[in-house]
């Protein structure tokens, strides 16, 4: 689905990935580590919004290194920011709409499917995302994301900053969308447990670089916390 | 010769005022849009205190410079803790203000039908004489605002305030009260502004609202980004290039048939903007380019040099 | 009474201009001072089909519109996208614009002149508002400034369209992830903001005449309006741009346009004044932790 | 306002020892959202400090608040120096400069219009530099600068002093000696080695170290590389979700259940 290999990327000048390699099939694949790791900027440049320095990308067999974002959300490739991940002015209704432009399904169908996932969606459809709660906030950016009927979806800290029984209901949400409509899921955490218990398989990345892949259950709270330089 | 004296004054002082744009935008990042309101203001002051009122040109110039002065600090107090575009925007609402300020109250500036007989500010006897005096003491002035920013190169306050243009939060967080040193600069180059334009007076000696239009602004504004906008010849190279080609080559030296002769004016406002147009996209920094590094100029850096060596 | 109602007039078109420009600097980020020229392109088209080829003007009036529309979205392709691809900054990018406005005024002017065009329209019906005469066209361009308005709401607020153009102008980076063409979306917001410009054009044309300063002698106005207006949101600028619009043409026919200047000038600064200290909050949002 | 000398101090007796910056019920939320709520801290007891947290923990705008960039909403912060307290919620960024704390910046900071040498000197330039009459050379000054510069020159390579900070890496240690000259009394580092190549980052510790014993220098670090905190620092503030969880030396934190819990998840805990 999606092959990595040598990548680096930063901002500007600042190199912050120096070359991350890995490969994800049909799978929840979780990016771990602590803050400055590099999470947020590996997953950006997965999404082609930032230039990528050197290495290369194929998305579904293409290679997407130089694409724009917009082609790569059309192949199939959805992103959902960490910050700034609603379109704060739009209405709830509208946020979801445009994550509809993108296929063939018709709104409503996929409109449907996705209240069964957040039925607390249906009652804030008319309110300004803008105004929504932190919780109801990432659940709009999520619903945004898989109205574009994606094959990938790449999360970044979904559950930064909320209540843990949010966090919780989110995180079982991500394994129905894997196990339901099929989705092979990018998972950036800072919290490794919660996110080891629904990954198949994780990736730790310290100061920019790769510091262990490995299957989630073989990832022991000792190699994590070196890689964490806890 | 006394055909060239004219122009030529008339380019002086758009050199001057561009150095003065270089001191405030290519220095400081202050974008003055209203360029044509300070010197306006300082044109029209003079003139009406020495044509209405019979006060000596000089007491005049110093009276206008002082008003514009005052003007800028009022304004520059409301407007230079805004960000760059309301800073824009309303010093070309000023210029405006300026403008219609002339045109409507005729009874102090007989609006359109025209001010004067605005004097030389010196007259050793014969005209083309003192006209060609005029213009050294122009050129004199121009080249002592060169010779100012050209220090400011390598001087404390100069550094200040390119911090100021690059980064302003920066530059608070160093210790530097980056508003009141705006503030205090924008104050005395809008008065300098007044003080050239108190001379244009005395240059152009009919004072008409025409004179004020925000196309000087802008000729000033090409000239600059032309030449560099961080470049101390900036407004020079641009000036010649732009005012010069035009008003005093072609206007003097090349044989422009009739018909087409009327049109000057407009080809070279079209091309004007063409050229600004080919500037920003090509050459955003201008003709001159970036700032050259000289090696610092100080004591221990050349002696140190020296010991490598 | 009078003064009202033409005021009221007067500000139609300023509010179809104040639109237009919103629209851009929506969605842009930038000033556009070539917009004087989008506006001024409009009223000469109409002049070409009006008084030129004998068109009737109010068939005159869709083809000019739709022109300036295409010379505003031609103006983003060939002259602000580069731009904005270099990466020129804010100030350049107006810089840059005003160096296009000369260019586009001073090319109109090498083409018609320094004459003044005046629109032929063929039954100019006088009508008596409140005992304040008007004519039709006067009342056709207020009802036509009414449509647009309410049309540039429904674009922006009711179709897809507008959700694309809305998201793109708010986070260009989720716009993109989501699968937002952001040239196809761009070239569409210059087009429609053309037309809007260009009725302006028509419509000052009509209450006056046209030459080639028409759109200049207003885009101070338009970029202040719109400023004070509330840029950020289409809906403030709809209702503020109004407002303002409204009050500006009253004071200018109440007093001179000095005092209208001076007025608007220092609103202007009030306004940005108010809005930065409550932006001082806004900014250190960004302010991660 | 001329210079550090001559900022406004309330009268008050001067504090015995070291410089502390004081907090009580230090508040701010952008929106629904607390990002700090503290009720009471002393930082700057101990030589080098470090400030640890997961993100969004609100390290960052905690700094900002010191000075004074991120206005609280609420509460109290106070810089006790031998010269007096004074309260920095009253001053305004530049002032707190001149007083003598002064923050390094997390994100690249520069101005691309100055060499490294004209940054330095603009540091060291004072408010009697920086008239705009001034424009003749003031050698005295030229020479006492240049010296100053050369000895942190002398510790850190630069590619071209006289040219501009070319890479990331130059851009953020110019940062860092931008704030030394100024003299600081009390340094903020917010990720001062993120970009910095590992052999620069070791002479700047080495220097904080130096100058936190040599001088009365206290210094608060935020750092998302663990080791660096671990090994430079005496004294670790560990905050999660605006609060300050936890404080003690590196060793107790580094143990403590909480901040694993925090990092990691309760079950790695």
């Amino acid at each position: 689905m999606l092959e990595v290999s040598g990548l680096r990327s930063g901002y500007g000048d600042v190199t912050v990935l120096r070359g991350i390699s890995f490969s994800l099939d049909h799978e929840i694949f979780a990016v771990l580590g602590a803050n400055g790791a590099g999470k947020s900027t590996l997953l950006k440049t997965l999404a082609r919004l930032l230039p990528i320095t050197g290495g290369s990308l194929t998305f579904r067999g293409r290679d997407v290194t130089q694409s724009q974002p917009h082609r790569l959300a059309a192949a199939g490739l959805a992103y959902v920011p960490q910050e700034s991940n609603v379109f704060p002015d739009l209405t709830v209704a509208e946020n979801l709409s445009i994550g509809g432009l993108i296929g063939t399904r018709t709104k409503e169908e996929r409109l449907e499917e996705l209240f069964d996932l957040f039925p607390a969606l249906s009652a804030r459809m008319r309110q300004k995302a803008g105004t929504l709660s932190g919780g109801e906030g990432q659940m709009v950016a999520v619903g945004r994301a898989l109205m574009q009927d994606p094959s990938l979806i790449l999360l970044d800290e979904p559950t930064a900053g909320l209540s843990p029984k949010y966090a919780d209901a989110l995180f079982s949400m991500i394994s129905t969308i894997h196990r339901d409509k099929g989705l092979s899921v990018v998972l950036a955490e800072q919290n490794a447990s919660k996110t080891l218990a629904i990954a198949h398989r994780a990736m730790v990345l310290n100061l920019g670089e790769v510091f262990v892949i490995d299957q989630a259950a073989n990832l022991d709270t000792d190699s994590l916390r070196e890689g964490y330089r806890l | 010769m006394n055909a060239l004296v004219f122009p030529l004054q008339g380019l002086t002082i758009i050199v001057c005022l561009g150095v003065l744009l270089h001191l405030q935008f290519g220095r400081t990042g202050i974008v003055n849009f209203g360029v044509v309101g300070f010197s306006g203001l300082g044109m029209y002051t003079t003139g009406i205190l020495v044509v209405n009122y019979e006060v000596p040109f000089a007491l005049a110039l110093l009276i206008a410079t002082a008003l514009t002065g005052l003007v800028a600090f009022l304004l520059g107090l409301l407007i230079l803790n805004l960000e760059s575009e309301a800073v824009l925007v309303a010093t070309l609402a000023f210029s405006t203000i300026v403008f219609y300020l002339v045109t409507s109250e005729s009874w102090l500036t007989e609006g359109v039908v025209g001010l004067g007989t605005v004097p030389r500010p010196f007259d050793v006897g014969d005209t083309s004489t003192s006209q060609l005096l005029f213009l050294l003491v122009l050129v004199a002035i121009a080249a002592a605002l060169l010779v100012y920013a050209a220090r400011l190169q390598h001087a404390p306050y100069g550094r200040l305030l390119f911090s100021i243009q690059d980064n302003e939060t920066l530059s608070r967080s160093l210790g530097k009260p980056t508003f009141r040193h705006k503030l205090v600069f924008f104050t005395v180059t809008c008065a300098a502004m007044g003080a050239i334009g108190g001379l244009d007076a005395s240059v152009n000696q009919f004072l008409v609202p025409r004179l004020l239009t925000a196309d000087l602004t802008f000729v000033v504004w090409i000239a600059l980004v032309l030449g560099g906008r961080k470049r101390v010849f900036g407004a020079v190279l641009g000036t010649l290039l732009t005012v010069g080609i035009f008003d005093i080559v072609i206007e003097l030296y090349v044989d422009v048939p009739r018909e087409f002769a009327q049109q000057l004016p407009n080809v070279q406002l079209m091309l004007f903007g063409l050229t600004l147009i080919l500037v920003i996209l090509f050459r955003p920094q201008g003709l001159l380019g970036e700032r050259r590094r000289k090696p610092q100029d100080s004591p221990t850096a050349e002696s140190r040099k020296k010991v490598q060596a | 009474m009078d003064t009202l109602i033409i005021g009221l007039i007067e500000a139609a078109p300023l509010v179809l201009a104040a639109i237009g420009f919103t629209l851009i600097y929506y969605l842009n980020g930038f000033i556009n001072v070539a917009y004087a020229e989008t506006v001024t392109s409009g009223a000469y088209f109409a002049i070409l089909f009006n008084s030129i080829l004998g068109l009737n003007f109010y068939a005159a009036i869709v083809p000019a519109a739709l022109l300036a529309g295409a010379l505003s979205a031609l103006t983003y392709v060939a002259v602000f996208r580069p731009a904005l691809r270099r990466g020129v900054g804010k100030i350049e990018m107006i810089v840059l614009s005003v160096g296009l406005s000369f260019l586009m005024r001073h090319a109109v002017r090498l083409f018609f002149g320094v004459d003044l065009y005046l629109f032929d329209i063929t039954d100019p019906s006088y009508l008596s508002v409140f005992g304040t005469g008007v004519t039709s066209a006067q009342i056709w361009a207020m009802v036509l400034a009414v449509l647009i308005a309410v049309g540039a709401y429904l674009l922006t607020y009711k179709t897809t369209y507008g959700q694309q153009i809305r998201g793109l102008a708010s986070n260009a980076d989720l716009a993109a992830t989501s699968g937002i063409d952001p040239t196809k979306t761009s070239v569409l917001v210059w087009f429609v903001s053309g037309v809007a410009g260009g009725l302006a054009g028509i419509f000052i044309g009509v209450f006056s005449f046209v030459d080639y300063t028409l759109g200049w002698n207003l885009i101070l106005i338009i970029i202040m309006v719109t400023i004070i207006g509330g840029i950020g949101s289409v809906r403030g600028a709809l209702v503020a741009g109004a407002a303002t619009g409204i009050a500006t043409a009253v004071l200018t026919n109440l007093s001179d346009p000095l005092y209208a200047q001076v007025f608007l000038l220092l609103l202007f600064i009030a306004v940005l004044r108010f809005r930065a200290a409550a932006a001082r909050s806004v900014k250190t949002l960004m302010a991660r932790s | 306002m001329t210079g550090a000398s001559s900022a406004t101090r309330p009268p008050g007796s001067p504090a015995a020892g070291a410089k502390t910056l004081h907090l009580h019920d230090v508040h701010k939320h952008y929106g629904g959202r607390t990002v700090v709520d503290i009720d009471d801290l002393v930082l700057g007891a101990h030589g080098i400090e470090g400030l640890i947290g997961p993100n969004g923990a609100g390290k960052t705008t905690l700094m900002k608040l010191i000075t004074h960039v991120v206005s609280p909403d609420r509460g109290r912060i106070e810089y006790h120096s031998p010269d007096g307290t004074v309260l920095l919620t009253q001053h305004s960024p530049d002032a707190i400069a001149r007083m003598g704390v002064v923050k390094t910046n997390q994100v690249i900071q520069d101005f691309e219009s100055l060499t490294i040498r004209e940054s330095l000197l603009l540091s060291l330039a004072g408010a009697e530099q920086e008239k705009f009459y001034k424009v003749l050379r003031d050698k005295a000054f030229l020479r006492r600068a240049d010296q100053e510069i050369d000895e942190y020159l002398d510790i850190f390579t630069f590619q071209d002093p006289d040219g501009r900070a070319g890479s990331a890496g130059e851009k953020k240690l110019l940062d860092i000696l931008r704030c030394l000259l100024l003299k600081p009394r009390f340094l903020l580092m917010d990720e001062p080695t993120a970009g910095l190549p590992q052999e620069e980052t070791d002479k700047v510790m080495e220097l904080m170290r130096t100058k936190t014993q040599e001088t009365d220098l206290s210094i608060l670090i935020i750092e998302h590389d663990l080791d660096l905190i671990w090994g430079t620092c005496e004294f670790v503030h560990f905050m999660a979700e605006g609060e300050i969880l936890l404080q003690g030396t590196p060793s107790d934190v580094r143990s403590n259940a909480t901040v694993a819990e925090k990092y990691l998840g309760a079950s790695h805990a």
